[in-house]
């Protein structure tokens, strides 16, 4: 059986409802890692002693949950509602291709 | 012997050596990036450590000795010669005198460390330091409270606006000036990395500077409560003004926006806190928040110095400030001590004052170039290879990374 | 006037502003999510200046002034006016005196941040605090140390059970019920950011204390010393029993845990520390741990009041049982002071304590919600919106970041 | 009485408090890896609690009540019996002396901390300590500052260097050889995760140790004074020789070696800080900046015993440094109080020193053992398993988390 | 040649081991990125002042290793040995196939 | 149309001139990712109280942009350029595959 990597980056404050939507599918297993998000909508300017500091990026967790085939579709969609309240900002989901792994890690 | 007046001093020379470890070290530390906060809590006690033993050796004797021409002391007390458990300064005992004095001597070269941040030597800076303590520190300190030349002329400075803060302030500059800018400056830098940290210092310099000025006055009497109230107040009226110009400038108001206004309205008052009383506090705060907030422009964006943690622009012009506007506020209307009286009228007092300011911006200024060119050449430059400044001082100098979490 | 005397209430200043800067901050800031702590830490700051100010400006006159029937101080002393290096106040200069009382005006509206963390807007705050500071702690300050009426009744309150802990706590509660709770309560919160802030903070409060408890005998004698002795032995005991309390209920103790039982333990002792001996320490502090370790429990779950970093649980009722038992561990087969005697039998005692809990609760309670609501018009609502709360008020009300590591 | 000694007795009870709470718990938290920093500080504020529960019941009456044949305090002092705001110890209240020296009963065994860091059972800490301190502490602090059979010999001990660094040191070695090492240890351990928050640390510890030496004078005088001089110059020499041979031999200093140097230079002056000028600190702290550097080698490496946080290399070796040489350094040449001379030639004193020396060793590392052998059996066995210590004390053991940033 | 990307997430303890398992296999560069795991068996609960925190995760590392295809079974089977001291918990491996990336690449 | 995953570890210090390259390429939403880097030219010692500490890697940035197929080789080639000034230690750039992702995230 193949397996694939759903990957997506969402705003750090929805990780908790989109582990949770991930759960209703049937994906417990789940890695979150934090990151910088550099993008035209994004970046805020910090001033300190009246300097003015670009920062470009914002916080943000890449969710990566490596499924099934089968399962892929429902992940995503998943991931995507989960990912923002509001429907124009929901985030993009990617699924990666994998080769065979370690068939212990597959029967596990 | 007054056993009340000494144990407060006593508690105050542990207040003020509060303020340069661990205040001032968290301060600067907060404002700088994580991969170099460590150098600079460094430099801070490789200063305090240099600065103290060169106080006990000669520094003290430079400052407080028998008088030279009203310029230097003599040699008479190097070493703390004489200076046992029995004799005295005032109602105190010596030895308390000059362990007080010797807390200023640490925080004033240490405070200079925020010129040269993120890019220096370190035994760039233990030289400069030590220089500094002996060829600009103790001079001065001899001229305004050793009963040299200004002491003389009635110069008025409660607890180191000149001694301390416009002395750093302007020496601060001048090897900011020389150092060079730091990479990316000004455009491409990092913010502080830990402005809670720089909050929390703030907090325990302010704590800090009750004994610094309190304690100025040798005494735990009316006039040491009053010189308290004059710098709380400055304080708290440095953190509103400064606040507010952000306010009004950037929408909001930021955390290490009010704890430099603190310190600039603290730096400000210093030199004034004995004479006023809480309404010149009032004034002087207020008036440091508003003009050390358009000095930090100044230098950083007209003058292009990279003087990192704006050490004149807090400490030089808010000294400044204090040392000019004291010849008027401690006029006994505002509840000052009115000492501006005894001093003669309000102008030629000014007068005085404004002769000691240029005498102590011309010797610091002169001298932390001499100092810095000799300590360049010892050192083949003071400052450290592109790469290491990039990596961080913490690792490069020091071997040590900030935070393993 | 004793120069003894005046150095312990000079320390003890220094002490208590220690409490709120950097005390207090930091052990707010590690208890809220790392993108609001500077936010907590620029409130305390807020507070700090705005109090200060007031507390120079009309608040010391309305606490201290000359008694208006009882409820309020007249506006004799309005900017400190008639308070010179002479003039005292026992054996301290009254400017000492003045400054000493300050330092409280300042960590008492302080406290109330607790309750409004990570979802007020920071003009809210420096409205609410100014407003509090005149409405609500300046009457309750004349009532019981002014020569109010709750002093002529002679009430016991050694150094803010009544002025300090229980108005804020109270304060505290009613701001919590009316700005709501934090998105996300209780079931989905994040846990503290950063306990070892947290325990850093309160070991400085527990530091400050002595300051606060010992400093309020205004003398060094044994009275001060003896206040410091129940102070710590109930700051140790709230430790003991409210961990206790976690180990038998979760099988483990926590620093968290152990850090707020010191502070229940303080806040409870405060009332009776002059009073009382070593042995009343003990007692009050124990009970502290246990009864505000499930008070918080009561307020977060039963009532359902977002009082975040539980003031009213700890520094309301703690303040309450010290107030209430003090009538009892006054006595002098506890070590104690023995005033309760002086002040009638112990029941007589504690119905003037009932009744000025009752005041203060009530005054307390009433005007603060005057204040929410007026502030609330003014600023237009004083919560900020959903978005800000999420993303953090570091970043929307500050425009600074915590963290850049 | 005398209010200006009793101001800054109280004063320094409070810089001594400041030294175990926050300054060691930072010192140490930093050190050790994040995730076990909150369980280091939750040791401090156990021992803490515990000690200061078990002074006022009992230690103190073991230290200080009437000597029963020189070897410890009759139970005439139980639970402070006698002790009211009246009763006096030389010039200052007899409560304030108490708690003074409750403060030195505190930090004692919290240094053994750093000895067993990252793998102990938090029940064993309390047990360990708990017995610790009336079974080491108390009697050895009894034999040389309660009329015990060592002060009647005239050791000279002023602040500590054998009640408080010595036996801490003794101890932490033992608990360190009978715990056994760390995982990793010596060669795949993580660095210290916050050398920041270290040198915070130490900075306090500098700080509060003004009230350590200063206030062990009882008195605000000279002698006072004269103690702050040598304490501070000695942290000073320390901070300078522990780097010097850093940069000798790895080619630069670090932040965490000089915030050592200061620890053991302080460590090593404390018992000589009454006695000895400003030269004797010098040469006492520049001692224990080499001597301590490679004594922290010797165990480490060479007996291979995992004495995590160098309690035994910074505190026992300084202490004993610092008791032996007081016995030259005090002669007044070297501007010392010259007390050797009434006890007797230097020689006969260090005949004496040497003594104390030894019985204090002998008696702490033989109740030692036996304490954590029997503790042991109580909590069978006081180390935590693999897991727990490669997960981290601070989940583990208190469910908390240091960072959640 | 053809590089892959072998990717597995282990415990935060388990890193040193895991590399020095890599060297031997001849794989000197490794990235290592810190993460969140969320898992059935993961997360615990702290508890604040009476209050339950669910902490749903657990932290660990993602490693990463670029190798040629030839390396690549000795690489998941090393990573896997090292991953955990009890063969029942050990971290599951995956294969991820990479394009060309940059000659310069290739040939270093 | 077909979307690739360009990624490369670079130096902390060149994420910015490494974004701004980017961004002259047309690649505005970039993905930064704190890692560890283990590898033969990294790592250092450090030494606390005459102890030695091997600290095997260095601190750098993972960087992730994903890319239509079109603007892969220029992405690649201005990762490469921009991540180092020193044209001998430029990072290796990989690329991977990747399978459709939601239509949503396509059109975006
Ligand atoms: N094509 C991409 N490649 C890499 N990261 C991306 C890409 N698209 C989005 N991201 C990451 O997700 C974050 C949010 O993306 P998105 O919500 O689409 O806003 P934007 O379109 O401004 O990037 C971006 O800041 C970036 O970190
Ligand atoms: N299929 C997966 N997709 C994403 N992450 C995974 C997957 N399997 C495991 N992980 C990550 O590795 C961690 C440990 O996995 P594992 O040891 O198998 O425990 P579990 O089966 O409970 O996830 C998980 O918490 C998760 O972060
Ligand atoms: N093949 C690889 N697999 C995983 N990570 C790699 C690989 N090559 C490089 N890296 C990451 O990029 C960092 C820098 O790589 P590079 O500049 O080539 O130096 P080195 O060749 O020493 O790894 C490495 O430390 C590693 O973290």
């Amino acid at each position: 059986m193949a397996m694939k990597m759903v990957a997506a980056r969402i705003q750090t404050h929805r990780l908790d409802p989109v582990y949770a939507a991930l759960l209703e599918v049937g994906v417990s297993s789940v890695t979150a890692i934090e990151a910088k998000g550099y993008g035209e909508m994004f970046g805020h300017t910090e001033v300190y002693r009246g300097a003015e500091y670009q920062v470009a990026f914002m916080q943000l967790v890449k969710i990566e949950a490596i499924v099934d085939e089968s399962l892929v579709e429902q992940t995503v969609a998943a991931l995507r509602e989960a990912s923002s309240t509001d429907p124009e900002r929901r985030s993009r989901v990617w699924v990666h291709d994998l080769l065979l792994g370690d068939p212990a890690g597959e029967s596990s | 012997m007054n056993s009340g007046d000494t144990a407060w001093i006593l508690a105050s020379t542990a207040l003020v050596l509060l303020m340069t470890l661990p205040g001032l070290a968290l301060f600067y530390g907060g404002l700088v990036r994580s991969r170099s906060v460590l150098s600079v809590m460094m430099q801070c006690f490789g200063i305090a450590a240099a600065a103290s033993l060169l106080w006990l050796i000669i520094g003290y004797s430079l400052s407080f000795g028998d008088d030279l021409g009203g310029v230097l002391g003599g040699a008479g007390k190097v070493f703390f010669d004489g200076v046992n458990t029995d004799s005295q300064q005032g109602t105190i005992p010596e030895i308390v005198f000059a362990m007080f004095q010797m807390t200023f001597a640490i925080i004033t070269p240490a405070l200079i460390v925020g010129a040269y941040v993120e890019r220096i030597k370190f035994p760039a800076v233990l030289l400069i330091s030590a220089a500094w303590v002996l060829l600009v520190y103790s001079p001065i300190c001899h001229w305004v409270w050793g009963s040299g030349w200004l002491q003389e002329m009635g110069v008025m400075d409660f607890a180191g606006g000149l001694v301390v803060h416009l002395s750093a302030g302007v020496s601060a500059l001048v090897i900011a000036a020389m150092l060079g800018r730091r990479q990316g400056f000004p455009g491409q830098l990092q913010p502080p990395h830990n402005p809670g940290m720089t909050a929390a210092g703030a907090a325990l310099l302010w704590v800090g500077w009750f004994g610094f000025n309190g304690g100025s006055q040798l005494a735990a009497d009316g006039g040491a409560g009053m010189a308290i109230a004059a710098t709380h107040i400055a304080a708290a009226a440095g953190a509103a003004s400064w606040s507010a110009v952000e306010w009004l400038k950037f929408g909001r108001p930021s955390l290490v926006g009010a704890a430099t206004g603190v310190i600039a309205g603290l730096a400000t008052v210093t030199p004034a806190s004995g004479f006023v009383g809480p309404a010149g506090g009032l004034i002087l705060g207020a008036v440091a928040g508003v003009v050390c907030f358009f000095a930090v422009d100044v230098v950083k964006e007209r003058l292009k110095v990279d003087d990192s943690l704006d050490v004149f622009a807090v400490h030089g012009v808010g000294g400044a400030i204090g040392v000019l506007l004291v010849s008027f506020l401690a006029a006994t209307a505002l509840q000052g001590g009115g000492v501006s009286v005894d001093s003669g009228s309000m102008l030629e007092q000014l007068g005085v004052q404004a002769l000691a300011l240029a005498a102590v911006v011309g010797w610091a200024a002169g001298f932390t170039f001499i100092i810095v060119k000799a300590s360049s050449v010892i050192t083949g430059g003071i400052r450290v290879d592109e790469q290491a400044e990039l990596e961080g001082l913490d690792l490069t100098a020091h071997g040590e990374r900030g935070y393993d979490l």
